[in-house]
């Protein structure tokens, strides 16, 4: 007999869940977690910082101060969970809306505005961090993951390497290439995927006909679908696809379901497409009120905190919103900055050329 | 017609392609209920029906490598690619099996595909969004590369890229979309310009201003200032990038013994190139200055804090014009 | 409980076969195969005459003919199991190596020759034998048969499109964009993979560490192992896996299990990379020996029948041969020949400047 | 040392390169056991071990892909594309990732990345195997790109790109593997001429010939030829494309005042467009003639049994010379 289709796994649709949407505590034995009230205040306290972080850089691309900006709203649990889940020399790759994770790996929020400015294309030094730079090409930075983690393989290094991508970048070549190649060489990588269910106004089903947790199976590695609302379960499911690479077996896919509840960027109208309806049912499914909810019901957080944290809140929007506005331009000249490490007469004749013109220009006071 | 963006230009000549031959078909990403993300489907699913209008997986080569097949089995299809930066992906499909099928197979195999792309900066966006690739392009033989400027030409190149048996790659000048113009959309295809003829868009006897796309209106924009100076500009929208219309070309730089290109892409090798040499070699004994080029600097596209002094503006244009004036 | 790995059945070596080695026949319920002795006659004779033309095309090449020849040693039944499961509506999109697939589809042989000797890109009419010209570049052609079948789709047509490509092109990003597109739209296409276990010098273990009919599940449809030197099992297998793609079930992944036995090309050289006695083991399992033993055992052919398959083969191979030395010389103009459909003015003039240029050339008789 | 071929040259210079840098990676289809379809990596494999002579799955996005992560974690990946046509595949980690990364990382990010590609016809092959698309490459900023001609240069220079921390693309003259000439292996690197000076390989006082790659033997052999015939060519073999020797390149046709350019690729928008444009204008006064261009026609590349004629030769290249001199 012959092996046949997976389907009956197909239309599962299960998933790990440690917390359900009521705040209530589930055990997985798989996927065991020891979590003390601090650790789980601690995972609120980012949560709730990451999403009044975003608000304000919402706001502040209303306000005209940000040219767009792509909100990380309903996905706050999958960032942090699966963030807070990184040992310090592990790598991430992020796609452009892993705002909690770059929080994870200590980058302060208001660097993340300036590719969003249009001031730079990141402002952080994604080797201090050990977070690389957002990637806006769709699923390429699945095989720099790839790569780099088949380094990280012959250095002999004990780290990992997560990769974020979407449901959409789930149908790109690279994507498919990344787990062949992380296949092929057993590299140390977790291929992260957040399902918001959304690819702009394509709906996951377009990508995929059965969960995309499965595609891993076709290519030999396991695949998992994790509550993506579900902070402790993003966090302990993170945890376990790490130590699966940093033990030498190889790649392991997460996906994350959750939903994006904002629009795709600031630039979207998601009312072309969706329902309204389908984001009160998310709205049900929140990754913070159910954290919430749990610290509350169990004791072990009371209105103080909840007031310090949001307190908390306030002053991080207030600095971001100032680091924002006093953020210094770029000066043109800027424009021949780097492009060759090694440096191009091409470049710097040109440089020469645009100073004197621009000089010229000064003088003469433009036409 | 009262003014007409060029967005919903595009839009209107696709309705009418999507009208006259029930094998064309549009495919893309978020063409369908979102109509694009500049709108330029914006309705065409839904009254053409899901078969017509397609929204596709998340993948470009995927798109092209399908619109492929797709066209061998018949039909007509007519890819969206999101932005210019997001072409890449599809580039093998398009240079090693679009370009290439009808060659291959002696004219046996039809690829009335077209690719639309909207091309060019200046509007803001955050990288891979301000690409001018064209280049990367006209070099392909098997293609053809046009590019439009207007509302009036967005209106019926479209349905002339639709209605070619050859390959299109149709750069749409995003920056533009929101232009309007006034146009007879009645007017018969048949009567239009052929789809590879240049325009002179302005005339002028002191110096041939060669440009397409979004630069068209910067070198309009220019022309004008020159003319305050006393200089008059004869602004050429090249249009038709493979192949490139030269005798319209030559004949303006013949009159004018002077020639300059615009463009957004790099300079370096880019479209301008073959429109310096090509124009040297033809008007060799009528040029009074060698053609400068005016274009984006040999770096990538900058952040766009930095892209209006990436971009050839009005001044750079004129300065160009100046400096070949002065030879 | 979430789904997990499905490693257990990637150690599964099974695969469907209907007829030993020894030519014993062997019956499976999911893929039953009512066949007369003739009909198997008829395989027999397809095997040995597109062997006995793949032969005299290599010695072709040998003796300087042909450029390069990519030979189909040892996938004959693949091809022509598969080759003639089609109906003759369906749709066919060739590597480089279906020379048995074309046989089926009624091209002469010696027109395969063309590309190989250089004289053109693919001398038949792919909408004439329903068989696209070969594709060099690597899984390529996968998203053109998806793209066709969704062409058929929207036609209503009753036919479906099968693909071919090899264990190495499982790897391109294309083939496996064709399969999301593929289970997308539903579309009926079968992707046939032969797998001959080399894509030249790298075995098929580089490319998947589970075997590569798992790839499917991945994806959402099914894929299923044939004993790909097994014409029987080929045949039965692709027909209903048409048969699944006709009746709106969507695509389907076959991965015949075969073994490349002569070199990559003519240009290659197997020596180098892989052991003779790999070679010695695949030859026990040859695809045309087994259906020999099968007619002679049981009686339904005898050495007449092979005497006079075996004269034809040589009759075939005279034919091809003296079409191939006979082959027209393409004219140098040719070179201008059809790029466009619509015409480039830049090619007519270069094509006048051509005719100039060799005319003046051939007054001068050359320098 | 004696006469070695450029295949062999290459092999020696990457050895070298293996040696000298533990970080030093060779990655890409067949390079391990087989050395490579053209034995470029022949040997590397046994003597440096799987981890650094990879064979990888066949996939070029994915090798591209990898080895810009390799890249990121401190490796130098060598990545060999098997044959011109099939780099497309690789263009978007190419053109998107691997050219810009260092400038969107503001040089934080280096990207000592080699791919290398053995380009051009004239081997009698099938399709995709005979392409010149090294203009699709140098007009993209972040990327260097060079080709070498013979097999000294071949040694040193596949050295030189190695230890660039810049992305270079590397093109390789196919159709001259196997020619051989003499050079000091031992020669330091840091002796020898830079990666991106091109080189006067022929002096002459009447015309300049632009060339690279295969070409040069060809323009090499035509100036031969002029000059029993009384012509003096200059040949000057450019070697990098991206960026260009502009001093070298000018001075020579200041001094000639002629020049024609030279190469497979198709002459639209080709390498030689850019050298045409950019030699006019910096050396305006001094052109007796426009800049001619010979170089591959406006079709896909041909079936081998026509490639001779769409292919520069001798003659061709002499017509051109006869041409520029007849002004
Ligand atoms: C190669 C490429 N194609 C298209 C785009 C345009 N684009 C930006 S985001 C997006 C949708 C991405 O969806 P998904 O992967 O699900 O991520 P999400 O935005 O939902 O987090 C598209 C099509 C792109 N950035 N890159
Ligand atoms: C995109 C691309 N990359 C590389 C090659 C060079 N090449 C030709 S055949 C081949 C191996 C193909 O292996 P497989 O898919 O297993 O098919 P097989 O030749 O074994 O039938 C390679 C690498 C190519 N033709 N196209
Ligand atoms: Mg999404
Ligand atoms: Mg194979």
């Amino acid at each position: 007999m012959v092996a046949v289709s997976s389907m009956d796994v197909a239309t599962s649709s299960e998933f790990v869940q440690l917390l359900t949407p009521e705040g209530q505590r589930l055990e997985n034995p798989e996927y065991p977690l020891e979590i003390t009230p601090e650790e789980v205040r601690a995972l609120y306290r980012d949560l709730a910082l990451v999403r009044r972080f975003d608000v304000e850089a919402t706001a502040l691309q209303r306000q005209g101060e940000l040219g767009i900006w792509a909100q990380l709203l309903g996905q706050e649990a999958a960032q942090i969970g699966s963030g807070r889940a990184l040992a310090p020399g592990d790598m991430v790759f992020p796609t452009y809306r892993e705002h909690g994770v770059a929080w994870c790996r200590g980058i302060p929020p208001e660097k993340l505005l300036e590719l969003f400015r249009g001031v730079n294309f990141g402002g952080w030094d994604p080797g201090r961090h050990n977070f690389s730079l957002y990637t806006i090409v769709i699923g390429a930075q699945t095989l720099h993951a790839t790569g780099y983690a088949m380094g990280m393989q012959r250095d002999g290094a004990e780290d990992a390497v997560i990769v974020y991508f979407g449901d959409g970048a789930s149908s790109e070549g690279d994507v498919n290439e990344a787990f062949i190649f992380a296949a092929s060489y057993n590299a140390p990588v977790v291929f992260f995927l957040q399902n918001n269910q959304w690819a702009i106004s394509v709906p996951e089903e377009r990508q995929s006909r059965i969960p995309l947790f499965q595609r891993a199976h076709g290519f030999g590695f396991p695949g998992v679908r994790v509550d993506g609302n579900d902070v402790l379960a993003c966090l302990a499911v993170t945890r376990k696809a790490l130590q699966h690479a940093r033990e030498g077996q190889g790649p392991f896919l997460i996906e994350a379901f959750t939903y994006r509840m904002g629009a795709h960027t600031t630039s979207d109208d998601p009312t072309r497409y969706r329902l309204a309806s389908e984001l009160e049912t998310w709205k049900l499914r929140d990754p913070i009120e159910r954290v919430k909810a749990y610290l509350s019901r169990g004791g072990f957080a009371d209105s103080s905190f909840f007031d310090s944290v949001e307190s908390e809140g306030d002053e991080l929007a207030a600095r971001v919103r100032a680091a924002c506005l006093s953020m210094p331009e770029p000066k043109p000249i800027d424009i021949f900055d780097q492009p060759y490490a090694g440096g191009s007469p091409l470049v710097d004749e040109e440089r020469a050329t645009f100073e004197h013109y621009q000089a010229g220009f000064a003088e003469e006071g433009g036409r | 017609m009262a003014g007409v963006a060029i967005a919903r230009a595009l839009n209107m000549g696709l309705r009418k392609a999507l009208e006259a031959d029930s094998k064309v078909i549009i495919m893309g990403e978020d063409v369908g209920k979102l109509g694009g993300v500049f709108r330029v489907t914006d309705g065409l699913q839904k009254d053409f029906g899901e078969d017509r209008v397609m929204d596709t997986p998340l993948a470009e080569s995927g798109i092209i490598g399908t619109a492929i097949g797709l066209a061998m089995r018949g039909y007509r299809p007519v890819c969206e690619i999101q932005f210019d930066g997001f072409v890449f992906p599809a580039y093998d499909q398009i240079v090693n099996q679009l370009a290439k099928l009808h060659y291959r197979s002696q004219g046996l195999v039809k690829m009335p595909v077209v690719v639309r792309i909207p091309f060019g900066g200046g509007i803001g966006a955050v990288e891979h969004h301000s690409e001018s690739p064209e280049a990367l392009f006209a070099h392909v033989a098997g293609l053809k590369v046009v590019a439009c400027s207007n509302a009036a030409d967005a209106y019926t190149m479209v349905q002339q890229a639709v209605a070619s048996d050859d390959p299109v790659v149709f750069f749409e000048p995003k920056r533009r979309y929101w232009e309007r113009a006034e146009f007879d959309a009645n007017a018969p295809l048949a009567d239009a310009v052929p789809l590879h003829a240049a325009r002179v868009v302005r005339p002028g006897r002191d110096i041939t201003v060669l440009t397409y796309g979004p630069m068209v209106k910067t070198a309009l924009d220019a022309a004008k200032v020159a003319a305050e100076e006393g200089h008059e500009l004869e602004v050429v929208d090249v249009r038709s990038l493979t192949p490139i219309d030269w005798d319209t070309i030559c004949d303006s730089v013949r009159r004018t013994g002077r020639c300059v290109t615009v463009h957004e892409a790099q300079v370096f090798l880019g479209v301008g190139a073959e429109l310096a040499a090509r124009v040297t070699e033809r008007c060799f004994y009528s040029l009074e200055a060698p053609v400068l080029r005016v274009g984006g600097y040999a770096t990538p596209y900058p952040p766009s804090r930095m892209e209006e002094h990436f971009l050839p503006d009005l001044d750079r244009v004129l300065e160009a014009v100046d400096r070949s004036l002065a030879y």
